[in-house]
């Protein structure tokens, strides 16, 4: 596990965002910082605003108040180039949103030959590639109706994988899909956490958490509440809060 | 009346709708009365007549704006239309007639009061019916009937139609132009026809008056002058307007 | 639709049905008397005069066509689906035809004269009549495609200037658009032609309707699918084309397919303007001979059968787009 | 369609942007000369005589006419967003009065004769237009329940009678229609008067397009709503009434809204049978003193405010069985 | 455990049933005798014919030899009272099918309402009283949409029950279900087995089927491979396709 390094020149950093929808504030004065290659795991009750975090990272959603960076570069409001942020950030839901008029290999090339300019032959070729990484190549001239959920959530995976982004942010990537479905989408993410890839993912498989986590971060409330490692995070959380958290989950 | 000559040609609007006035023959060109007389007006005036079909409705708004010239269409000059354009010279007189289904017990006009008769919508026939027509330079005339019921169709046609299905079906009678009932009679509508005409429209060349110009009215005036005058109208006249007995009509002179 | 699996027997092989059935057209045809028709004048040996044949050649006739239907059905019954559907159409098609031949229509006329009253109409009008159309039909989606995107943004004036103009070119009649465009524009200063002034008011008129059904579809999309494009990176004319329009397709083509029909069946409004198209043709060849129903059935004919081309291609995308779904 | 949450800043308060399109705008005014024109008279003050003021007095017009353009968009832009749709509304109503003004219209003519004419027009004209609609719409809505269940039947009959009902009277021009089933059923032996015809013909002719509506709507339910009415043992009335219709609503509504709207206007082609409807009033009140347009477009206006009336309806529906799904 | 009784006066008795989609054949010669109160567990690979068998005792598929009788009343192509034996059988789907236009109380309501002809005071009374029996009495008002997947399962479990069926029939009602919900709605479905309703259910849950049937049908291929109690369908299977799914799916 790396060690946790502060301040040295981090992939994404928060500055006291907040956010609000309509007068009920979804995110309070979040500060926080992410480094390359760091694994961070987001966990909270349901409603604690662990979403729209990571939907602000994209800027899927707005926020109103702070400061949010990434690679360097703010956004905001009235940006140009949110559209290149948004290249270099892969995003994986819950419900896969796969494309379902084109075919699976469709589905990956998509990004890089409409966006990247990359052509055709060389789009196929890292799509193909992207695919044997999920481990379904041979899935790759269905369409996405076809395929069971945990094949499309591998899939959308790949999909953001072809787009070779720096940071994955994948949000509850398990929790519609049928448990013998569970454990090949983990293992697909471990496999990428190996690799080195930066990762924020919400979600409460803590199995997951406990192997590839270099830090976990407990939300509460629109509040980051507690983070930590998972060592300390599990055995010695510090707030009652993720006390409670942790019984219950852990019955 | 520079731009025609500079341009050497009279752009003459016409409804295609009406023969034998103006309407495309089995070759699909224009071809009748209307149209003979706008051509000898344009060869008199020394250019090349070129013939567009915009819709009734639309060359009696006015405003031409200088998409055609003038409306050699058999229009009747009345005190409204005037507002909008010129009648430089009326070139001929049309009568207008009341025909019956040929099983009808009505023999003279007078039957059809109080009746149901049949004609154009917004024309100067309906006019006629209700008794307040307005024509300017026309013969003298005398209301003679005075229906029940006015049914006014959009389209002239309807209205033989109707009067075909029988006496009384869906009207008693109808007024129309002569030469149009003539028309029907020949094609084997059975109808007849019923007293004598009831009244002559003047039917006039018409110009733009949104865009005057009293140079192409004078040219205008002087050409259908002298046209009455050689009996070249009459001629044409009597090509177009023919009888069942194949006898010929004058329609330049009212009578 | 989905079907029930317990099919409702064919109740046409049960006797009892069969019987009922057969009553009740022997009373439907003896009610309308078909006596003065065709159909009298076939069975003259059998009942003599039609005219004077009185009751007994009502009754025989009304008896001779009920056993007709019943036993045509019964035919038919037997057949494959797709040949029932072939031969009820191929009968219906006759009985229009019978029907537009009881106003005893001269029918040769059509193809009298040289050139032939038809080929007159085909050679002019029918060019003109698809021109029109076409061109207002490609101008009317772009339209409906920008309009669509101003009722669906945030903008106040894009999302105000595209309802008032649904608003506005829905509300005027048609045949009032092509006067104001012909009339009015060159008050303005701008003089333009019949053509594409008849074109001009085509394209904005339907442009507004298909709006309105382009606004249902893109509607009618996931919001997830917006999101994940997003995050791929993708901008908003990317989305629009390659995601969102494409999934929306099953949901705009039947309405589509019905505007494009009935546009070009309104192209023949422009005739006002002394275009000559196919109805404007029809009209005016007909009308100096007294057969104007002839012309306007034949115009009707070519209408039809440009609709059913536009019905088979419209069949043909909602299959290819329906097996992706 | 979901807006995303970059917003293109509001470029009207950038000072470049500003002045580009003060630029592009009074090149648009000078393009087009407006001196001749209520504005030039406006400024007669300064400019004198507007006819004889040539290039000084076009360019003042013309400089007018920008700021006040570019400065009532820059205030709009700070209004909040359904204020800012009113204004933009109400300033494109008055362009569309002022264009219209544009003719020459003698608008007082409306008013004048006891009654006036436009008394006339909607004592006379506009209930009838409203009656025929209404029960033509109500009547194509039921065909087209009944086409659409045929068309996704697998009965053969039902099938090719509803198919080729569907492409006849979406093939023929709705005109030739009202002249058939006027003059056509008196021929069969079926005296029908002239409000019965427009009413059967407007019927048919909706209800085909309607038809090919609720086809696509019904189709669009997924098979397991009827999988699971089935198994209740709801009968396929049932089903199709409180279930599958129900839910199509948000896909039918769009296009219905358009054909209502249509039909609306269509429904002046009865006038050839002599209906007094309200475009035939104008028609016939406006030709017979040359004031066509003018009556044309009060006619126009009372067309305008029914499809407002229906649209509002329509978002209303629509708002409705959008929260629920 | 109740014992098995063969042949006295089945609910459902299937006699040498056979089903074709095409030219594929999908159910080949099945002979089964349910009787009131069994509860019959199905289990087998996936593609074995398991769903198709089941829809067929509603008639949601048709079969095309064979008989299949439900209350003495043979199902066949043309029968007229389809609607009948329906309502005496509730059914369950893997993706629910609640009608998303109306509240849970409606769609509770809609059977008994609209078919059973039961006014609605009487209707409304029975929907609560099974809502109560699924245990979300207090999600009545709420759309189906707004509910969780295992939510939605037990509102569509009351729904059928609401129709007071004689027999209900279970197609994989757990697996669509996060691994959260899918005990709560066994519970549900244990408790009804327990109130001694006639269950035919095809489920991997095979702590559910140890728990509470009568007899485990596994199917392969279209055909019966096996039936048997679970004790000895577990311990002691006969046939070697049931021993490898076993192996399988017992890991
Ligand atoms: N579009 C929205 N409009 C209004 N409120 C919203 C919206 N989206 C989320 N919220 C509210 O914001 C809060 C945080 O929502 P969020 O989806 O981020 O929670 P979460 O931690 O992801 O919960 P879960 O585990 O249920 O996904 C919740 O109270 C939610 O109701
Ligand atoms: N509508 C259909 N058309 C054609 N083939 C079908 C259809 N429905 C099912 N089949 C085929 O019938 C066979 C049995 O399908 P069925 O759905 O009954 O299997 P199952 O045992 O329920 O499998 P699963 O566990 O995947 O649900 C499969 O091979 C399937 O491909
Ligand atoms: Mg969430
Ligand atoms: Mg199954």
């Amino acid at each position: 596990m790396n060690t946790k390094a502060k301040n040295e020149n981090p992939v994404i950093s928060l500055d006291g965002v907040s956010k609000w929808y309509g007068d009920f504030q979804a995110l309070k004065d979040i500060n926080l910082e992410i480094n390359l290659k760091e694994k961070i795991v987001i966990c909270g009750p349901s409603g604690s605003g662990k979403s729209t975090l990571i939907r602000c990272l994209n800027r899927l959603e707005a926020h109103q108040e702070g400061k949010i960076h990434v690679s360097g570069v703010e956004l905001h409001e009235t940006m140009k180039d949110v559209d290149i942020v948004r290249r270099d950030i892969g995003m994986v839901f819950q419900n896969f949103n796969l494309f379902p008029h084109l075919t699976v290999l469709e589905n990956c090339m998509a990004g890089p030959n409409w966006v990247r300019g990359i052509d055709k032959k060389e789009a196929e070729k890292r799509a193909v590639a992207m695919l044997e990484q999920v481990k379904i190549p041979e899935q790759a001239d269905k369409y996405p109706d076809q395929l069971s959920g945990g094949q499309q959530q591998r899939v959308a995976i790949a999909r953001s994988l072809c787009m070779e982004p720096k940071v994955m942010l994948f949000d509850e990537p398990t929790s519609a899909l049928d448990p013998e479905m569970v454990s090949e989408v983990l293992d697909t993410m471990v496999e990428l956490a190996n690799s080195g890839m930066t990762m924020i993912c919400v979600t409460h498989e803590m199995g997951f958490a406990r192997q590839v986590a270099d830090r976990i971060i407990f939300m509460a409330d629109g509040e980051i509440v507690e983070q930590n490692t998972p060592d300390e995070f599990f055995n010695n959380p510090k707030s009652d809060r993720t006390k409670t958290f942790l019984d219950q989950i852990l019955i | 009346y520079d731009y025609i000559k500079s341009n050497n040609e009279l752009m003459i609007a016409t409804d295609a709708n009406w023969a034998p006035y103006s309407y495309i023959n089995d070759a699909g060109e224009m071809e009748g009365f209307d149209v003979d007389v706008g051509r000898e007006i344009a060869k008199r005036m020394g250019v090349e007549a070129r013939f567009i079909t915009p819709s009734w409705d639309i060359i009696t708004s006015g405003n031409w704006n200088m998409r055609w010239d003038v409306s050699v269409g058999s229009m009747t000059p009345t005190e409204t239309r005037s507002e909008v354009l010129n009648f430089p010279a009326v070139y001929y007189y049309t009568p207008a007639g009341f025909a019956v289904h040929t099983d009808s017990p009505i023999t003279t006009l007078a039957g059809l009061n109080g009746k149901n008769v049949c004609t154009t919508a917004a024309s100067t026939w309906e006019m006629y019916l209700e008794g307040s027509l307005d024509m300017i330079d026309a013969p003298a005339f005398t209301y003679k009937v005075t229906p029940g019921t006015i049914t006014s169709l959009a389209d002239g046609h309807t209205c033989l139609d109707d009067t075909r299905l029988g006496a009384g079906v869906r009207n008693d009678g109808i007024i129309d132009s002569i030469p149009m009932i003539q028309g029907a009679i020949e094609d084997g509508y059975p109808i007849r026809f019923l007293g004598d005409p009831a009244f002559f429209e003047p039917l006039s060349v018409a110009t733009d008056k949104g865009n005057d110009d009293p140079e192409l009215d004078a040219e205008i005036a002087r050409i259908i002058a002298a046209m009455k005058k050689d009996y070249t109208l009459t001629m044409m006249s009597m090509k177009w307007f023919k009888n069942a007995d194949g006898s010929s009509n004058d329609y330049t002179i009212a009578f | 639709m989905f079907v029930d699996t317990v099919i409702e027997d064919k109740s046409l092989h049960k006797p009892a049905f069969l019987l009922g059935l057969s009553i009740t057209v022997l009373a439907f045809f003896f009610a309308f008397n078909f006596t003065n028709t065709i159909f009298g004048e076939f069975l003259s040996p059998v009942i003599g005069n039609p005219q004077e044949s009185g009751f007994f050649g009502r009754l025989v006739v009304s008896f001779v066509l009920s056993i007709i239907f019943v036993l045509n059905l019964l035919l038919i019954s037997f057949a494959r689906l797709k040949i029932q559907i072939f031969i009820v159409w191929i009968e219906l098609f006759f009985l229009f035809l019978a029907f537009a031949y009881s106003f005893d229509l001269e029918l040769a006329y059509i193809f009298i004269g040289e050139p032939s009253k038809i080929w007159l109409m085909i050679s002019k009008g029918l060019f003109t009549t698809i021109y029109i159309s076409a061109v207002s039909i490609a101008i009317a989606t772009a339209i409906a495609i920008v309009g669509a995107i101003a009722k669906l943004s945030n903008n106040g004036f894009a999302y105000a200037i595209a309802s008032f103009y649904t608003s506005l070119f829905r509300g005027l009649p048609l045949l009032l658009q092509i006067y104001l465009i012909y009339m009015g524009l060159p008050q303005l200063g701008f003089m333009i032609d019949a053509i594409p002034s008849g074109i001009a008011a085509l394209s904005l008129c339907y442009g507004a309707y298909m709006t309105e059904i382009f606004r249902a579809g893109i509607q009618s999309i996931p919001k997830g699918q917006w999101e994940a494009s997003r995050a791929l990176g993708f901008k908003f004319g990317l989305i629009l084309r390659k995601i969102i329009l494409p999934q929306s397709i099953p949901i705009i083509v039947p309405p589509t397919g019905n505007q494009f029909i009935a546009m070009l069946k309104d192209s023949s409004l422009v005739s006002v303007l002394g275009i000559w198209e196919l109805m404007f043709m029809a009209k005016k060849i007909g009308s100096k001979d007294f057969n104007n129903l002839e012309m306007l059935l034949t115009a009707a004919m070519i209408y039809w059968a440009l609709t059913i081309i536009l019905e088979m291609i419209q069949a043909r995308i909602e299959r290819k787009y329906q097996q992706k779904a």
